[in-house]
């Protein structure tokens, strides 16, 4: 039963995240499933702004420090002149959804070819916590010292729901790291997408769920068992868009 | 005008530190500065500040020569003891850092086990208050009651006084440990 | 004197008592505890936070608030700053008073948390599209920023131009004693829209270019011979002056305080406005002045370009050799200044202008 | 064979391996890394290799070879 | 039978779109229903940059050129700050929702109490016929000489079902002013999301099908008949959601 | 010689000629051309046409594939560049190389759709964040345009830097006589990415600006000493010495013809790089000459900076006075230029500097 | 007694007016306006004021006043 | 050096009687520029451009002090006659433009009813190849063959030969007409 593992080279390094952070599982994954694909030597990341930032140090491959919220129009760009490439939008939920909300939403609707991973950890870690879009109703950042009042700040956003039901992408799903359970699927669903771009079906977007205990001032096992008993309610996993030819 | 360097972990609470020795010299009616050092790595990592104080006009508050020097853990030590003024002052947590107290010979390095202490006085967060305490008596500019007073009116402006009686035991604790 | 307070926290709560009535921004270091400040506090004065969706959309928003009539800031640093220039620019040309805080950090593109003056050119010139000038205030202190803000809208109003708050990371981020100003009700401007158009505009397409250049111009002049602002000394007998504004400004003043009693001849500006550049300073430096040397921290030297301006302006009867000491980051050591006068001596150092 | 390896100088004592080791095979040592955590370690006895612990790691931590060879899907 | 008729007073003035345009009738629609609302007095209009900055010159009314794209943050800035005027986002296809669809979405996601309206022309008139984002497919403009190609470019966007399915907002509608039946209902959306305002109950959007014959190079007369042959089949008009009071 | 071609139509082709792999832009007045000439051109060649979302995803392509190494532009005018100035200061640190074009319309904000030189300040200093520069071309004709696309890549290329292409609204409308220049297929660069990490970076957090505002103001120096291009008339004996650049600049010329003729002993500098700044014609300057003048088309005045500046560096045993002719907007007529002169020999307009 | 009055000076020729008028009440003049353009003219014989013009034309050539008064609904 | 100026409504083709013109210059081996004025205002008002060709280097493209003015309409003439060099020669189409000959006693005014012989020559469309003609005619710098040839190679160079008669009935009909 047992299977051998071992960390991806392009990833295989000390990375300087906090303590239990979501942001070090979800990029192993993306080595992992960029490995077995063999990608691994073929591949350009577009690094967002945030914690994502801390792969800039860590990971073994060309990589792009994007502007904030921009790393979706810097991926257009990659793929428009190096099709050949896979290129992976590696982004926060705040660079993802609230300042590049026209970069990210404009690769899903031209159905771009490449894949965006958003770690949705519900605030702005880099930043000491701030309100992102996606965080949870009542919750208490820097910048909602009260708990977010939805009432005039909306409510969080869902991406890959988003995507799915206004564009005609290739895929979009939700994953979480709370659980080898759900870190396999996953990693499945990180898969799906990388496949999808090496088969020029556009656009894929998988959104993770993943802890940021520093901000959340929780323990890395609170902070999981806080994503599952408060954001999967509201934010579900599964596949939101499935690829046509599967 | 006196400079003080404190430095440690994220986690050592050195920020608090120097903020009470700039608090005490407000409260004596003197000038002063506290800055943080923070550059780009955010996660992880040591954390400084430079204090001044001084009955004169505060020019650069940044650090420039320290007189003083707090270091909470080795690699603060090891990056800011070359910096200290000659005839100055360090003082060590012999917790963490293990070094020579002839590490310069112009130099007078004091050791105290902050951690330890804090454990004994059963004040397991106080160790840099404990060497908060131990800084301005090395200083030697305030007394124990000046000290004392701005520290509990500081965390009296912060809404912090139920810490009184703590932040007091472990300021005796370390002013009359060095 | 007032109690230790934070460099931004103390500015936030000053101009919550200058009356903003919005704060429309999006979080950066080391610019991030003002609005953090602001989310709680401007609901309890009854004025509206808004978290931007981005740096962009908060100036807009701003630009919205002040086309009303109403105090409304913005505040950011480094790359966030860069994506307000439209922005900036548009609100300039509707001639709509804000004040935009730039905590200013060091570097290109992402750029470092590093405590800088990197965007001086940028402030000063405009770095949106146009011949539009801000109003810049460069405090060189806690107090003196807190006791700027209120002033930041008053010529704001005054001159319906936007006024930048160019502060460095290091006086965001430092503490040290600052007594807060008192609460201020500002008045509605008669140009801030009601919705009865009691304020007359005219469209886009009506308005005469070759005239409002005209106005733009007399408003610069106007701007410059009324509101320059800086502190000086030893000027009348200086072999050389040093220029340098906000923190490293203050570290200046330490050096030349030293040299002084070293028996060197030396004095200092330090302009708290930026634009206008503070030219009636120069007007009082020593005619026989050896040179002029500015110590600011950024890469490449900016402020050297309006310290060489400003003096060939001045001195009109010889070419006084300007020299610049950047410091790259953070706030030059007084040595630093020190040695660097030495090194200009010597000649080790020479003129860049 | 299989060979389950730490590199204790990564691990950041967050706990999430120890919390979902399937055989309670895991727990913190009472060493102290350059960085000043606890790292973990394994009670091989009770390890049966299944690869939750690398699969929970934010930090790369494990690494599980069988029959002296390691990585990738089997 | 008869109706007394008159153009209301704040947009009583020569304007100088092209003759058929359609801008004209709306902008008479929302000064009629400002009218009708009592809110002729106590208004003020965020403009997009466009054909609508024309407006600059015949409105008579408070009134902000916006930068590009960014009316809705304006709005949202008048709004916050002075709640008892009633706030009309005016912009164009390309403004609301090419460039500025950052700032159209986010009033949408903050259910901004003002009110939008967008002119949906199917490129961007002003500059002389670009491809917008609800360009059609295959439609000839200057930069997509060979006819939109949606598989680059992505399908026409259809923003009020975009808002009305993803955010929690007052009213969404389309309308067009083909006809007097056509705009006499799209008259009543308006009037329905200037009434939501007034009301407080949020965000209100009306698209409005409306045709550019100097672009378009069609007579004033087919460009109504190309909106209704090939806009509505495309972009159904009606209410995509309904006011919650009504 | 060529045929009638507009300038716009003529700089997109030989930018294709130039070998970009990628446009990415938005379009605005007075630039749009470029883009709607090459929505139908790159498919052609088989580069790729990107009609962005906004100026700010335009430049963010452009970003993404400079990363790749192939040649990419942007172009746009007014407001449209100033949403650009995050992504030129963000592509400056990356050391990327890339063209922007500039067809400069007059005016702040939103602005008007007249030609002119308003951007000057923005463009030779940066309007983003930081220190950075670009390299800033300044063609006087159709025909120079169309000559230095290619040179507009290979500056960039060599130095890793970004080119701004300054025109103006009235050269990209204009038509005149224009021969095409050849194709050139480019190399791709060893620092494009290629997927295979063979150009090795470090991470944002490890790099050391102190080490980088050394090398950068060693990047600064070179291209100061290697890149100045300009073209110049009459300077040895000059009274005054004209300078403009674009086609102000070359209006000048014209006049400055005319002046001579007429017995004034005149002269020209028309840069060609505005950065960096032609200080070696200044070097040419009759060490008597009575004054330098700028003529501009803007309204506050803004080459006049660097020609103060210039003159006070070269010539550095007095203070030659330097007059400032703005005209606002368009293209100021030789007739403009010879008043002008005669208002400065009579003492009716005062020096600026 | 109802009354149509046309802003010739508004009119820029564009027809939607004549296309959707029920009772064929309108026309293009054969003047020339400053504009340049011919402006519409009324047939008041054929006209039952039911305003459809005014609804259609985007330039506000049209007003309709009832008994003396304009405006509003009714 | 020659310069011209040909205005008129936007709709009247006024800029391609300007590039025939320079297109002709360039035919003949001459330098030319054609500049067109573009404002704010994008819908309707006139449309205008400059043209100057001569055998040295143009300087200056824009307008400066025209040689000669074509006025297609009224508010065309009102706004540039007053511009025209002395001795200069201003033609207005007389169909839309009603002035008085000898509004200026310096410059010489021609009148052409432009709209009405393209009408006559069954080339309702060819009003401003007809203004342009009678303008190069005018200029008197080149002949009626020149004229022909230079716009015939300017239209087979935008793929539009299939005009070339229409265009050359109407060039003969205006340069005759002067
Ligand atoms: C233009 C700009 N604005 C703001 C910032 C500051 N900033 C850096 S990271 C960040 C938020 C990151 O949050 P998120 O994308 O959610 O990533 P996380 O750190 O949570 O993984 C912000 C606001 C910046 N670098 N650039
Ligand atoms: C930042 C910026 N980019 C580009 C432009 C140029 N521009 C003006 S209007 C316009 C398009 C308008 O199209 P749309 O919003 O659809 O309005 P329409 O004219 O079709 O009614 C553009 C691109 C500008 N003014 N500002
Ligand atoms: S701040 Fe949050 S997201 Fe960032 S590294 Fe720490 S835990 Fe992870
Ligand atoms: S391999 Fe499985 S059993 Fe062994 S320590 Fe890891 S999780 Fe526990
Ligand atoms: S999951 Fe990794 S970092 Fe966390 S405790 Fe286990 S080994 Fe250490
Ligand atoms: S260009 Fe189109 S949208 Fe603009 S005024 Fe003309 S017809 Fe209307
Ligand atoms: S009012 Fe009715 S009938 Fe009379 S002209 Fe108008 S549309 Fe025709
Ligand atoms: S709709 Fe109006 S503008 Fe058009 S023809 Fe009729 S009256 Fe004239
Ligand atoms: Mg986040
Ligand atoms: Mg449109």
């Amino acid at each position: 039963m047992a299977k051998a593992r071992k960390v991806p080279a392009i990833i295989d390094n000390p990375m300087s995240f906090c303590p239990g952070c979501g942001h070090g599982i979800v990029i192993r994954l993306i080595a992992e499933c960029l490995e077995e694909l063999e990608q691994d030597q073929n591949l350009i990341f577009a690094l967002g702004v945030g914690c994502s930032s801390l792969l800039g140090g860590g990971l073994v491959t060309d990589r792009l420090h994007c502007p904030h919220g921009r790393a979706s129009a810097v991926a257009t760009g990659m793929k428009r002149v190096q099709p050949e490439n896979t290129i992976v939008a590696y982004q926060g939920d705040g660079d993802a959804y609230s300042i590049g909300i026209a970069e990210t939403i404009n690769a899903a609707y031209r159905n771009e070819n490449f894949t965006m991973v958003a770690i949705n950890n519900t605030n702005y870690g880099m930043t000491g916590g701030q309100m992102s879009w996606t965080t949870m109703p009542g919750q208490v950042t820097t910048t909602s010292p009260l708990g977010r009042d939805c009432e005039i700040t909306g409510n969080p956003l869902k991406f890959p729901e988003l995507v799915a039901s206004q564009f005609d992408v290739a895929f979009a799903a939700r994953g979480a790291v709370t659980s080898p359970k759900n870190i396999n699927k996953l990693k499945k669903y990180i898969k799906n997408g990388l496949e999808a771009q090496i088969n020029g079906e556009g656009y894929s977007v998988i959104e993770v769920l993943s802890p940021c205990p520093t901000n959340w001032k929780l323990s890395p096992l609170n902070s999981m068992k806080r994503i599952e008993e408060e954001l999967i309610p509201y934010y579900p996993l599964g596949v939101f868009k499935e690829r046509k030819e599967n | 005008m006196r400079e003080i360097v404190y430095a440690g972990f994220g986690g050592q609470g050195v920020l608090t530190s120097g903020l009470v020795m700039s608090q005490v010299a407000i409260f004596k009616g003197q000038n002063a500065t506290w800055i943080p050092s923070y550059g780009s790595a955010m996660r992880g990592g040591t954390a400084n500040c430079t204090v001044k104080y001084g009955k004169d006009t505060i020019y650069n508050p940044a650090q420039e020569d320290p007189d003083l020097l707090l270091a909470m853990n080795g690699p603060s030590f090891e990056m800011f003891y070359p910096m200290v003024k000659s005839g100055g002052i360090i003082l060590v947590n012999s917790d963490m850092v293990d070094c020579d107290v002839n590490v310069r010979d112009d130099v007078k390095v004091y050791k105290l086990a902050c951690s330890t202490l804090a454990q004994e006085i059963k004040q397991p967060r106080g160790a840099n208050i404990i060497a908060a305490a131990a800084i301005i008596k090395l200083a030697g500019d305030f007394s124990m009651e000046d000290g004392i007073q701005g520290m509990n009116d500081m965390f009296r402006k912060k809404g912090k006084e139920k810490f009184e009686a703590a932040n007091m035991k472990a300021f005796e604790c370390g002013f009359n440990a060095v | 004197m007032g109690d230790m307070i934070k460099g931004n926290i103390a500015i936030a709560e000053a101009a919550v008592r200058a009356g903003i009535k919005l704060y429309a921004g999006y979080p950066i270091t080391p610019s991030t505890e003002i609005m953090e400040y602001l989310s709680k506090r401007l609901p309890e004065v009854g004025a509206s936070f808004v978290q931007a969706e981005s740096e962009l959309a908060g100036i807009n928003m701003v630009m919205g608030a002040a086309a009303c009539g109403v105090r409304a800031l913005t505040a950011s640093s480094g790359p966030g700053i860069s994506l307000k220039q439209e922005g900036i620019s548009c609100i300039s040309d509707e001639e709509l008073a804000c004040v935009v805080i730039n905590v200013v950090r060091y570097g290109n593109g992402l750029g470092t948390l590093y405590s800088a003056q990197c965007d001086y050119h940028r402030e000063t010139r405009g770095g949106g599209n146009g011949d539009y000038r801000c109003i810049v205030l460069c405090p060189g202190s806690i107090q003196e920023a807190v006791d700027l803000m209120a002033t930041a809208y008053e010529l704001a109003e005054k001159y319906r131009i936007v006024t930048v708050m160019m502060t460095e990371g290091a006086l965001g981020q430092m503490m040290e004693p600052c007594e807060l100003p008192d609460f201020i009700e500002p008045k509605k401007h008669p140009w801030g829209f009601d919705g009865k158009y009691t304020y007359k505009k005219i469209g886009i397409f009506d308005r005469n270019s070759m005239d409002e250049a005209v106005e733009l111009n007399k408003k610069h002049e106007a701007i410059k011979a009324e509101e320059q602002r800086w502190e000086e000394e030893g000027l009348e007998d200086a072999d050389y002056v040093f220029v340098a504004f906000g923190l490293p400004g203050r570290s200046v003043q330490g050096a030349v305080k030293e040299l002084r009693a070293e028996g060197h001849k030396v004095g200092f500006i330090r302009p708290i406005t930026t634009w206008p550049f503070p030219e009636k300073a120069f007007e009082n430096v020593n005619k026989d002045v050896k040179g002029l040397i500015s110590v600011e921290a950024n890469a490449t030297g900016q402020l050297i370009d309006d310290v060489a301006l400003t003096i060939k302006k001045v001195i009109k009867d010889r070419n006084v050799p300007t020299f610049c000491l950047p410091c790259v980051y953070g706030i030059p050591s007084m040595k630093f200044t020190k040695e660097g006068l030495h090194k200009i001596i010597s000649g080790e150092i020479k003129e860049a202008y | 064979m299989d060979v389950i390896t730490v590199k204790e100088e990564r691990c950041k004592e967050c706990g999430l391996c120890i919390a979902h080791c399937p055989n309670e095979a895991l727990s913190f040592s009472d060493r102290l890394n350059s960085a000043g955590y606890k790292p973990v370690q394994v009670d091989d006895a009770k390890c049966i290799k299944c690869g939750i612990c690398y699969t929970m790691c934010p930090d790369g931590v494990y690494e599980i070879s069988h029959n002296g060879e390691s990585g990738g899907e089997d």
